[in-house]
């Protein structure tokens, strides 16, 4: 878990959200220099395309690497090195390989610093919900997400503040069923990113809103 | 003591009916499909079927599913978007599927391999996974207890073999290979190559050949 | 654990107690071709000596290593190349190396065919006591005894029937502390093999002396 | 991230009283000799020290238990033809014991770097190993819970490491160094040479980088 950032809340009122793109160069920036970090499968990996190549930054795939690099294209591509999302990757100088139980224990056992994920639903004090919308006739499918979720020191999350039907997915309890309790450390959103934890949501900085608009189309208390 | 077979025919022959196979690779990485069709043409049925996902397009393991060999799937990530033969099966009732964390997959696994009875692990609390389950408060953080999973089979794919059965693997196609080859009665290994004994440097073996019992090249 | 062996005790009456060397060529012919052997320390390593080279018989050593060949002498003799006795040893073609935990894995995975120990006492339903003698003043250390003796598929023990001072090491119930209970499949002596196990004591084969001579002697009911 | 540093003083810093020190080897091969040496005149005391055996003649971990600095020895195999350093504290009731099995000593250190909270282990059942421990019986077979072993300060020997921290080791001296290097705060290693990053084949590292905090060359 994270120190509790303190400090005032930036509100960005001049400008609109942040773009995808936007939202993955600020988790980048939030990435402290030689971390080892996991990026879960989806919008979390283009989290990648904004870490500085001298970050030292260590990039893990649940399935059995350390020192990932960029997804492969042309000859580069090898049906034997992909990521978690089976896309083709390639191999930095350093890189390592070891066998699932070797990478989920990594994973559980505390030793990656950072990992951001995605997220159906996040809750005040921090419990994820990304695997599983719990309607009747949805495949459960878990894939590494309780793992990392767990496991990792700091866990990210990356999401759209509302759902397309315009409720909101930072909630007081969440309604999905859950994919780890109290895990979530941040949320990075388009408009906003949170602290959430044991003591409840706290703002950080706005984009294109301000702390009052966020209290008033949130169902969760807001400390900043 | 590994033999190195002829024919993937061979290397899965007396898989019995009822079996539990333990099938390596994420998605085609280190899948073993030579031997999955094999197991096809061999005929078991009434599998259960353990592995990272359930089937990708129509071969291989989806094509075992197709077949009507399998009864229940025990996998982390069913769900993928060319899994539409799994879909069809688990949507008709045809097919019992168990959902297990990935890493649960790993460590049940490991822990079958190396003699351990159950495990208390933090994967999954306050989850779906871990309803009706055991749990304990262990030093302050609370824990599911996981049993082992073990298999009667293990097919898994892996990059070079030695003729005494010591295997390499090649990059993330290592992935579930060295787990399940210590978690079933017969391991059988699909393999790019096979070499003589003392080509594999010591330093460098994965799966060390007490492990393996046929290893085939395709 | 093996299955009974049936078949009538074999006497050797015209011929005194085996020699330790004897001792150890008997256990190396009841060891299967190809079989994964994990040979104790002291006595039992005299075993090696007596395996065929074409027997395809695999040497575990419990400090990381399959495939071990036998003891380094001269300029072969390498400080990172030991057995479980810290003895330098040498690799054979087919060796691999693997860490602690995977080589207790591999034991206490019931992975290995047989390991041949030596012991203190061995009761006549197979419960070992080779680790401490239990003398107040004895620095207890059991090194990687209890997890061969619980591990190996079929575990043979070498050793003497008679301490020094007469009394039997085969027993009804041990009286030092247990390495490991029920856990013994054989038992090679000096003047004979027994069965042990859930149903008691058989005797296999004699060396000098008679199963009428040896039950005078010993406190346990013989079958054969 | 590791950091190299120049000498075995910069590498042991920091250590405080107090600490569970996980030391590698097995008997001499593995042994980290140079950085005991330098905790000795690093001189923090009131130590737990976690290793396979209790130090062997008057040099390295003997030396540390002479100088005084060690509380507890938790280990498998303290008692040794040339063990006369351990076997005089001991006698003398200046040093605890606690003797494990050495395959439970390896796997506890695995669940502590693994994240397990505790296990169903089958060694030691029925013996004094298990006195006051848990037991239960699953599938037939009984088993005593194990907790996890974890150490402030991991001291291991290692054969080559590169300037980001993965590690190769040689031959038998492989044993406790990797298990060790994940069950620790802080994770030293001393080798016998750092290469370039690169320089050791991705497929051939024992021990990933993120496990080790600092690297010396003796």
């Amino acid at each position: 878990m994270s120190e509790p950032t303190s400090g005032p809340v930036v509100e960005h009122l001049d400008r609109g959200p942040l773009s995808r793109d936007e939202m993955a160069a600020l988790v980048a920036r939030a990435i402290p220099a030689g971390a080892f970090v996991n990026l879960g499968i989806g919008q979390p990996t283009q989290v990648a395309d904004h870490l500085a190549a001298d970050s030292g930054v260590v990039l893990h795939t649940e399935n059995g690497m350390l020192g990932m690099g960029p997804a492969a294209v042309g000859d580069a591509i090898d049906p034997d090195l992909t990521n978690a999302g089976k896309v083709p990757v390639t191999e930095l100088p350093g890189a390592s390989y070891f066998h699932h139980a070797d990478s989920f224990a990594m994973m559980r056992g505390g030793h990656l610093d950072v990992c951001v994920l995605g997220a159906f639903q996040v809750s005040a004090t921090g419990d994820l919900a990304n695997w599983h919308t719990g309607a009747p006739d949805a495949i459960p499918a878990v894939g590494g997400a309780m793992d990392l979720a767990i496991g990792a020191k700091q866990v990210l999350v990356m999401m759209t503040l509302f759902a397309k039907d315009g409720t909101p997915k930072l909630v007081p309890t969440c309604t999905y069923p859950l994919t780890g309790v109290g895990c979530v450390d941040r949320v990075y959103t388009e408009v906003a990113v949170f602290e959430v934890g044991p003591g409840g949501v706290r703002v950080l900085e706005t984009f294109g809103t301000s702390v009052a608009e966020l209290a008033a189309r949130l169902d969760v208390p807001l400390r900043s | 003591m590994t033999l190195v077979v002829e024919t993937t025919d061979e290397a899965v022959d007396g898989i019995a009916d009822g079996s539990t196979v333990l099938v390596g690779g994420f998605g085609m990485a280190g899948m073993p499909v030579d031997l999955i069709d094999a197991l096809i043409r061999q005929g078991a049925s009434d599998l259960t079927v353990v592995s990272n996902n359930a089937g990708n397009g129509d071969t291989g393991l989806a094509a075992l599913l197709a077949a009507g060999r399998v009864r229940k799937v025990v996998c982390s990530f069913p769900r993928q978007s060319d899994s539409w033969v799994f879909d069809g099966l688990y949507r008709s009732g045809d097919i019992e599927l168990e959902v297990v964390p990935q890493g649960n997959l790993a460590e049940r696994m490991r822990a079958a391999g190396a003699g351990i009875g159950a495990f208390f692990c933090p994967t999954g609390v306050g989850t779906p996974i871990a309803e009706g389950k055991e749990t304990r408060e262990i030093d302050g953080r609370t824990y599911v207890l996981e049993y082992p999973l073990r298999g009667d089979v293990a097919l898994i794919g892996a990059h070079v073999a030695d003729r005494a059965g010591n295997l390499v693997y090649r990059k993330t196609a290592r992935n579930f290979g060295p787990v399940m080859a210590t978690a079933a009665t017969t391991v059988v290994a699909q393999v790019g190559s096979v070499v003589e004994v003392g080509e594999i440097d010591p330093e460098h073996v994965v799966t060390p050949s007490i492990y393996v019992d046929r290893v085939v090249t395709v």
